[in-house]
């Protein structure tokens, strides 16, 4: 019986609320040695579970012993213990990272990205639909927070608008669960499984479309994007990362995981537009982050462009399921750069006092770790080798070779080429002499090493493909 | 992990480690950064001397990693490995020494030593590559370390410069992506393998793989400066002279020929590609770019642009040699892989103490440079005529071999190409000469940092160099026939190659 | 008597609809104010109809009326003294 | 342009209602084995009523995580505010009258609250609703002067938010002893879930008076 | 008995639907703020406590009576406290009656 | 005296929890609880005073007040129902003869529910008053109240 | 047509018009009133759909915060209004 103690799996869901909670209990600016140490245990107890899940296949936990229907399971199988382990590996970085970015002003910090944490391992680990809706919406509220944190007029203004967004996505997704409620009785993924028959009702292409929607607002793939620049553009430097690197992955996931487990039948319909879309995003968010001369702008418009990588998977989808990898190793890949970018965006703007392009002349010989650390990030990006990046990128012209799809070829190179435009659009210009009259600000040490370890990873990522794909083949369909 | 397993591992190490933690050092340790870069070289210089004993006994080294499922990362040190590893070995304990000298007191130089040791790896890299796979990783890790290189001095027109050079060869990249990619959805992972892989997919797959070809050529001519591939060269001249001189002779330029050398040879097999009359429009585009190469330098007054143009041109000759069907002319194409980079690195030397010492940077500013500088115009001299093939140089050798090679395979007008840019050559690198040997010196020098009165003519560091490859030109010439003369390694890899 | 509970209720709801138009027309916040705590009392009296109306099943419907009567005067005071700002109606236009 | 927006969202909503109200007709609406699976297990869920049942015992984990959700809603506040906020004393000034009716509805309010959360057992009510009309007596006593807006939760307050919060998770968790998260034992589910609700009622109730009342903390300075 | 109270229910229930018309028309038909106030928490509050009363008349049980009753009071105390919170702002507004021009304070 | 405050609130709050819980018996364990709550956030919000009402003179209140409130209704109903309005509304200053505190605000809500006034603010002893219709005997109205209410109070006037 | 639906009739139609009017009206005094005007009939809707925990619970809410807070956002923003205009 006390087993369960040991189970690493509910710990996961349950260690992260319990700190969130203790951290808010402690007070405002409070709680990041606390969050620091929890952290390391949820990345310990993501890496047991990683081997669990390698060694025996998927696990299970059933809350409160009712089992599928009528009660909730948690089911972790090898998609979700990577998306756990990138939640986590992101996580305790930024940690260090935010506690001697937030030395004065941490406000309700802590207890929203425990929050946030608590609720992408929930989503992670959840087999229920309406338990999904109920961890998107802790989720979304605990971002929404996170960027309004500094209460300036204009990150209370993105907040605002990604809150309405947000909320009219959850909307979108809940009417969804509800019709499949209607349709089928019941919410529990394994136990819908079976149930969908090839020929669906109408209710249940609708519950598709608007929870498809509904999750794609979420993720800000283009047309959707609108509200993530001035979100992730604005808010604190080690919100940003967290944004940009897990919560628009978890959205993703979810998609994901409807498609291959929920609508396997519907999913192929609409596939070709998701790529589409994807490309649109690519290009379109490409092109903006060249355009713009404000640097965290910049990375947040990357971000935009790089989830488009990640809807390219869905016309590739079937049947080798080569493509699924390349989008988890996408977002695991984009998760743990686009972390080490912001990170590092962070430290340039502390230590220019300014947070234009045209501020960063010089600052390759004042932060070189930093702006290494940013430049490794920018490797995985533009799909460079060794990187995991490349690695997404590879699988990716692969699946599409294999398919005779040449058009994503295309679109794969041009996007990486294009990154590798804005990447080092911002590189070249550290790379500039300091004016005369520039100063720079001492920036802590801790916050350097957290974007580098980041961006190191992303790269060093990109030469274990093996163990992660072993991983992913566990439970896959 | 057995010791042949180790050894290429450790070539990539003995300047991996160095770089990285050279980046890590504070500007002022300039002992310990000197110290750690020797000791790189050194060790590298010993560890491949170990390869070459092993090699010629006939040993197999070899190391693999898997990175995905059916990816993997392979290095091999075979021969024709070594001929480039050896090459890039030797000049980069030289270049080493002469940024040194030339990097005295300059800024930013943990971040240079930093990437110029990246940048050799990545060339070792290159040369030990098992697969295409792992030649594209490190062929783009080239391309990163050697961009902050080129913008190292952070003026504009480094910047312009080095946007330049990302535009073409991160471009180049991706073609090779492409092809890449393509030939492992035709034969799944495949190493490269003496004669080519590719003849068991017979011609049923034809159209295909001339698109692949292109696709890879096209790829890795962009760091050969294949025209009309070959823009960036001339503009990345705004780097510091070791770094010219890094690119010219040993790392970029090469890299790109050496891929063409192992695509021809390795993957398609150089039947095959003949079966698939691949050979000869590389051939015509080898040739075109030696004359246009050529016929630029002629027109540029400065004098590290002259040096570029020439760049262009002499790369081709590996490539041209490489496209010969026969195995004189891939002897030509691949001893000119060695003697190319002797020859242009002295040059590049000799540039960069005209302008260290002198502040000349024009051809026009040379006059009276002999008398003034005597050793490192010397130096000059001796490379120059063997670019334009004088006897008893190493350039006199490869243009023979090539132009029998041409003849062998019935490629007469290759021989007409050759010529023609003998004569270029001459038309370009005599006037310097004469400037700098026999018209007087300037009342003042343009802008003259070295004090005339001392004993020498410039700091050791920067002279030494010079110098000794200047040497080793005459030597690779005088001693072709000897048995350890690149020209003997390069007989041993056609060997290889055609007596199967 | 159980026949009459729905009647009443619908003429509730009448009776509430037509007084919308006090909130269409204002002219003052107060006057459409006044409208949403005429829904308030109506409604509490709506609840008690429908409570009864389900013949004990939804005897619950009275807790819910009892909420509203005890919750009632909030709104009504919240708008007299945070909501209530100005009196020109035309300036209330955000545009 | 606005209105051709406007029209575009209301075609948009128009469709989608059509739609819905179409597959909702189309519904088969025989699959109804949940009910009757939350009926079967009506005796060993310690409570009467199956409302509460589902919410407490059988997807209590979705109940956990709504909690966190309403706290967040209240620290995204906080969030917003805390920056911009030069705090006020104490809200509206006093009024006799209005304090007069505030001194006799939140004994009143204290007594519903109570009634709806014993309720909850076997009947329609529960902690939520209960944390309601608990937050309807803070914000009349704050609109009569009688409890200052919030600006900063001090410990006693925020132990007061957090607190229904950390019960629940640690009677989730202690109950990991039971083999499964949430697993109550059945002789002891009844006592258990009034604890967790008596303890969100309060928690909620502050949460959602904190809603209205941290907003209020910032009054002053706008 | 039971039919009395039955009648008596129906005729409270009745009423109280006649006082919560007037009140509605009330609204709708009174000339300003403070006469719509009239209307408000006098009429619909007795057309509420006719009804509870005529609901509480059929109650099963004494408590739930009481209950039913309970709310009358209690709607009572609010709609003074709402209304006179109202009127008062409106005159603080400087909101003239009809009948009665005031200057503005 | 406290102590007779405390019981009668306790009773009173018991009393309601048996109402809402329409006799449940078996809630008294929450009731319990709860009832105690209530009574100590009552004692809280209002500390007992020495001064108890006259059972008597509340009795007295509640009954015209509900008859007053009764005729208030119908006064208003009548006067909407009509087809024509008839109306003098008028605002009135009132002198008060009650003294400040709770015997003021029992009085505000007597009149709010009173036949034809609502209050409209009080500056000082002056109460102003609007009223629907200005033929009617306002002030003998309020007086009326004003004495009920200090019977019930037991005010020294 | 039976009473009842011609109750639930009548308040489907008063749930979309107050909603459509309270998103609709650019004057946010109406807005708001419509509201809490949706609010009320929404626990309406709760009780006839037998939802009485959500009825319950709405008219918590809906009565005693929504409103409130609401209110509170209206007299803040004209007051902002009116710093911004003097």
């Amino acid at each position: 019986m006390t087993d369960a103690f040991l189970d690493p799996l509910p710990w996961l869901i349950v260690l992260p609320l319990a700190w969130a909670a203790m951290a808010f209990l402690m007070g405002a600016g409070r709680g990041a040695r606390l969050a620091i140490v929890a952290l390391a245990m949820q990345l310990f107890l993501a890496l047991i579970l990683a081997t669990q899940v390698l060694e025996s296949g998927p696990v299970t936990h059933v809350v409160g012993g009712w089992g599928a229907p009528l009660g909730i399971d948690l089911l972790a199988d090898g998609l979700s213990v990577a998306m756990l382990l990138l939640t986590q590996a992101v996580a305790l970085p930024l940690a260090v990272y935010a506690q001697a970015y937030f030395s004065r002003e941490a406000g309700q910090f802590w207890p929203l990205a425990g929050f946030l944490l608590a609720a992408l391992n929930a989503l992670f680990l959840s087999a229920d639909l309406f338990n999904l809706y109920v961890t998107l919406e802790l989720l979304s509220l605990a971002a929404v927070g996170l960027v309004a944190l500094g209460g300036k007029p204009a990150q209370v203004a993105a907040a605002l608008r990604y809150l309405l967004v947000s909320l009219t996505a959850s909307g979108a997704y809940l009417m969804g669960v509800a019709l499949i409620y209607g349709v089928y009785g019941t919410v529990s993924i394994a136990t819908l499984a079976p149930l969908m028959g090839s020929a669906p009702p109408m209710a249940l292409w609708l519950s598709a479309g608007l929870m498809l929607t509904g999750l794609l607002a979420k993720t800000a793939l283009f047309p959707f994007h609108f509200w993530l620049p001035p979100a992730h553009g604005g808010a604190a430097a080690p919100v940003s990362a967290l944004l940009s690197a897990l919560v628009v992955k978890a959205s993703f996931y979810l998609v994901l995981r409807l498609a291959l487990d929920v609508f396997p039948n519907l999913t192929a319909l609409v596939a070709p537009g998701l790529g589409l879309l994807g490309a649109a995003a690519i290009l379109y968010g490409s092109w903006r982050a060249l355009r713009t001369h404000h640097i965290k702008r910049l990375v947040a418009w990357s971000t935009v462009a790089q989830l488009g990588y990640l809807f390219l998977v869905f016309p590739l989808l079937a049947p080798d399921g080569l493509a699924l990898q390349a989008g988890v190793v996408q977002a695991i890949a984009h998760g743990l750069a686009k972390a080490a970018m912001f990170a590092a965006v962070g430290v340039l703007m502390l230590a220019t006092g300014r947070d234009t392009l045209e501020g960063l002349a010089g600052v390759a010989h004042r932060v070189p770790l930093t702006l290494f650390a940013f430049g490794l990030a920018g490797v995985t990006l533009m799909g460079l080798p060794p990187s995991a990046g490349f690695l997404a990128k590879w699988l990716l012209i692969d699946a599409a070779l294999s398919h005779g799809q040449w058009g994503w070829v295309a679109v794969v190179i041009g996007g990486g080429l294009l990154a590798a435009a804005y990447v080092f659009k911002v590189l070249r210009q550290a790379f500039l002499l300091a004016p005369e009259d520039s100063r720079f600000q001492p920036v802590p040490r801790s916050m350097e090493w957290a974007a580098f370890v980041l961006a190191a990873a992303s790269v060093v990522l990109g030469l274990r493909g093996v163990e992660l794909m072993a991983l992913l083949a566990q439970g896959a369909p | 992990m057995t010791l042949n397993e180790a050894l290429p591992l450790a070539v990539l190490a003995s300047s991996l480690l160095p770089g990285l933690v050279i980046f890590a050092l504070p500007e002022h340790w300039v002992g310990t950064r000197t110290t750690l870069n020797l000791f790189g070289a050194f060790a590298k210089l010993a560890l491949v001397g170990l390869l070459l004993a092993g090699v010629s006994a006939g040993e197999n080294y070899g190391f693999r990693h898997e990175v995905l499922p059916g990816l993997e990362l392979v290095f091999k040190a075979d021969a024709l490995a070594l001929l480039f590893m050896t090459l890039s070995t030797v000049l980069w304990l030289f270049t080493t020494l002469y940024a040194i000298g030339y990097l005295e007191g300059a800024p930013h130089r943990s971040r240079f030593f930093g990437f110029f040791s990246l940048c050799v790896t990545a060339t070792m890299g290159i040369a030990m590559a098992g697969n295409l796979f792992t030649f594209f990783v490190f062929y783009e890790l080239l391309t990163l370390a050697t961009f902050p290189l080129v913008v190292h001095r952070g003026t504009p027109q480094a910047m312009k410069g080095g946007t330049v050079y990302l535009a073409y060869t991160l471009g180049g990249g991706a073609l090779l992506l492409t092809g890449i990619v393509w030939l492992y959805g035709l034969t799944g992972a495949a190493d490269f393998a003496h004669g080519g892989y590719l003849a068991v997919l017979g011609s049923e797959k034809a159209g295909q793989l001339q698109w692949v070809f292109f696709l890879l050529i096209a790829g890795v001519g962009v760091k050969t400066a294949l025209v009309p591939l070959h823009g960036w060269l001339p503009q990345a001249m705004v780097a510091p002279a070791p770094v010219s001189a890094l690119l010219h002779a040993v790392a970029v330029v090469k890299a790109g020929a050496f891929g063409v050398v192992r695509i021809v040879y390795e993957v398609y097999g150089v039947e095959f590609a003949q079966s698939l009359d691949l050979l000869a429009p590389l051939a015509v585009a080898a040739a075109i770019t030696i004359v246009w190469g050529s016929f630029r330098a002629l027109f540029q007054d400065d004098l590290k642009k002259r040096l570029a143009y020439s760049t262009v041109s002499q790369v081709s000759y590996i490539v041209l040699g490489v496209a010969l069907f026969g195995p004189i002319g891939t002897i030509g194409g691949l001893v000119h892989l060695v003697h190319q980079g002797i020859m242009k690195i002295t040059l590049f030397f000799c540039a960069g103490n005209y302008a260290e010492a002198l502040g000349i940077h024009k051809v026009s500013e040379i006059n009276g440079a002999g008398r003034r500088m005597p050793l490192t115009t010397a130096a000059f001299t001796i490379a120059a005529l063997g670019m334009m093939g004088v006897p008893l140089t190493a350039g006199a050798v490869s243009k023979a071999w090539l132009m029998d090679g041409a003849r062998a395979a019935d490629m007469g007008w290759v021989t007409g190409v050759l010529w023609t840019s003998s004569v270029f050559n001459a038309a370009y690198f005599l006037p310097i000469l004469w400037r700098a040997w026999m018209r007087p010196a300037p009342a003042v020098w343009p802008e003259e940092h070295i004090p005339a009165k001392g004993r020498r003519e410039t700091a050791w560091l920067l002279l030494l160099p010079p110098l000794i490859t200047a040497a080793a030109v005459l030597v690779a010439g005088v001693f072709a026939e000897a048995g350890w003369s690149p020209l003997s390694w390069a007989e041993l890899i056609a060997g290889r190659e055609y007596l199967r | 008597m159980t026949s009459l509970e729905w009647p009443l209720a619908v003429f509730l709801l009448f009776n509430l609809l037509a007084a919308l138009i006090r909130a269409a027309r204002g002219p003052t916040a107060a006057d459409r104010m006044l409208t949403a705590l005429l829904f308030g009392t109506t409604g509490v009296g709506m609840l008690l109809l429908l409570a009864h109306a389900g013949n004990g099943v939804s005897m619950p419907l009275v807790d819910t009326a009892l909420v509203l009567a005890l919750l009632a005067a909030i709104a009504g005071v919240a708008f007299a003294r945070l909501g209530w700002r100005k009196t020109e109606e035309h300036h209330d236009d955000p545009a | 342009m606005k209105s051709a927006l406007r029209l575009a969202v209301v075609l948009l909503a128009l469709v989608l209602a059509g739609t819905l109200m179409a597959a909702i007709l189309e519904l088969p609406g025989a699959n109804q084995s949940l009910p009757a699976a939350v009926a079967a297990h009506m005796a060993v869920s310690g409570v009467e009523h199956p409302v509460t049942a589902v919410l407490l015992n059988f997807r209590g984990y979705d109940t956990l995580l709504e909690v966190a959700v309403l706290l967040l809603a209240l620290l995204g506040i906080g969030a917003a505010v805390h920056a911009g906020s030069e705090t006020e004393d104490g809200g509206a000034e006093g009024d006799p009258v209005l304090a007069a009716l505030a001194r006799l509805l939140t004994p009143l309010l204290i007594l519903a609250a109570g009634y709806l959360l014993w309720a909850g057992a076997h009947r329609p009510g529960g902690a939520f609703q209960a944390a309601a009309v608990l937050a309807g007596a803070a914000v009349l006593l704050h609109l009569s002067g009688q409890m200052p807006a919030w600006s900063s939760p001090g410990l006693l307050l925020r132990l007061g938010l957090a607190g229904g919060l950390l019960i629940f998770l640690a009677l989730a968790a202690g109950l990991l002893g039971q083999g499964a998260l949430l697993r109550y034992p059945p002789e002891y589910a009844g006592a258990l879930i009034l604890l967790i609700e008596a303890s969100l009622t309060i928690s909620l109730g502050l949460i959602l008076a904190g809603l209205f009342l941290m907003l209020a903390g910032r009054r002053g300075g706008a | 008995m039971t039919i009395l109270l039955e009648w008596l229910s129906a005729g409270l229930l009745l009423a109280g639907a006649g006082f919560y018309l007037a009140g509605t028309l009330g609204l709708l038909r009174f000339p300003d703020v403070y006469a719509r106030l009239h209307a408000l928490t006098k009429a619909d509050n007795l057309g509420l406590g006719l009804l509870a009363l005529g609901l509480a008349l059929q109650a099963e049980s004494l408590a739930l009576a009481l209950k039913i009753l309970l709310i009358w009071p209690l709607v009572l105390a609010a709609s003074a406290v709402v209304s006179f919170a109202i009127a008062r702002r409106a005159h603080e507004l400087g909101i003239a009656p009809v009948g009665q021009e005031e200057e503005q304070p | 005296m406290n102590a007779i405050a405390i019981v009668i609130r306790t009773l009173s709050f018991a009393l309601a929890w048996w109402v809402l819980t329409e006799g449940r018996g078996d809630s008294w364990g929450v009731g319990a609880v709860t009832v105690m709550f209530a009574l100590v956030v009552s004692l809280v919000l209002s500390p007992p005073v020495r001064k108890r009402i006259s059972l008597t003179g509340a009795l007295n209140f509640a009954i015209f007040f509900l008859s007053k409130s009764i005729q208030g209704g119908i006064q208003v109903a009548f006067m909407a129902l009509r087809p024509r309005l008839d109306m003098a509304p008028a605002l009135l200053e009132m002198q008060l003869a009650l003294p400040p505190g709770k015997a003021r605000v029992m009085l505000i809500y007597t009149l709010n529910l009173l036949p034809g006034t609502v209050c409209v603010g009080i500056e000082g002893d002056t109460l102003h008053l609007h009223v629907i219709d200005s033929r009617m005997h306002i002030e003998s109205e309020m007086r009326m109240a004003e004495s009920r209410i200090v019977r019930m109070l037991r005010l020294e006037t | 047509m039976t009473l009842s639906f011609a109750f639930d009739l009548l308040l489907a139609l008063a749930l979309l018009w107050s909603a459509w009017r309270s998103l609709a009206t650019p004057d946010l005094t109406r807005a708001v009133v419509m509201f809490i005007v949706f609010g009320l009939l929404l626990a309406l809707a709760w009780a006839r759909l037998s939802a009485t925990d959500i009825a319950l619970a709405e008219a918590a809410i809906g009565a005693g915060l929504t409103g409130a807070l609401l209110l509170d956002a209206l007299g803040a923003w004209r007051r902002a209004a009116k710093d911004d205009e003097s």
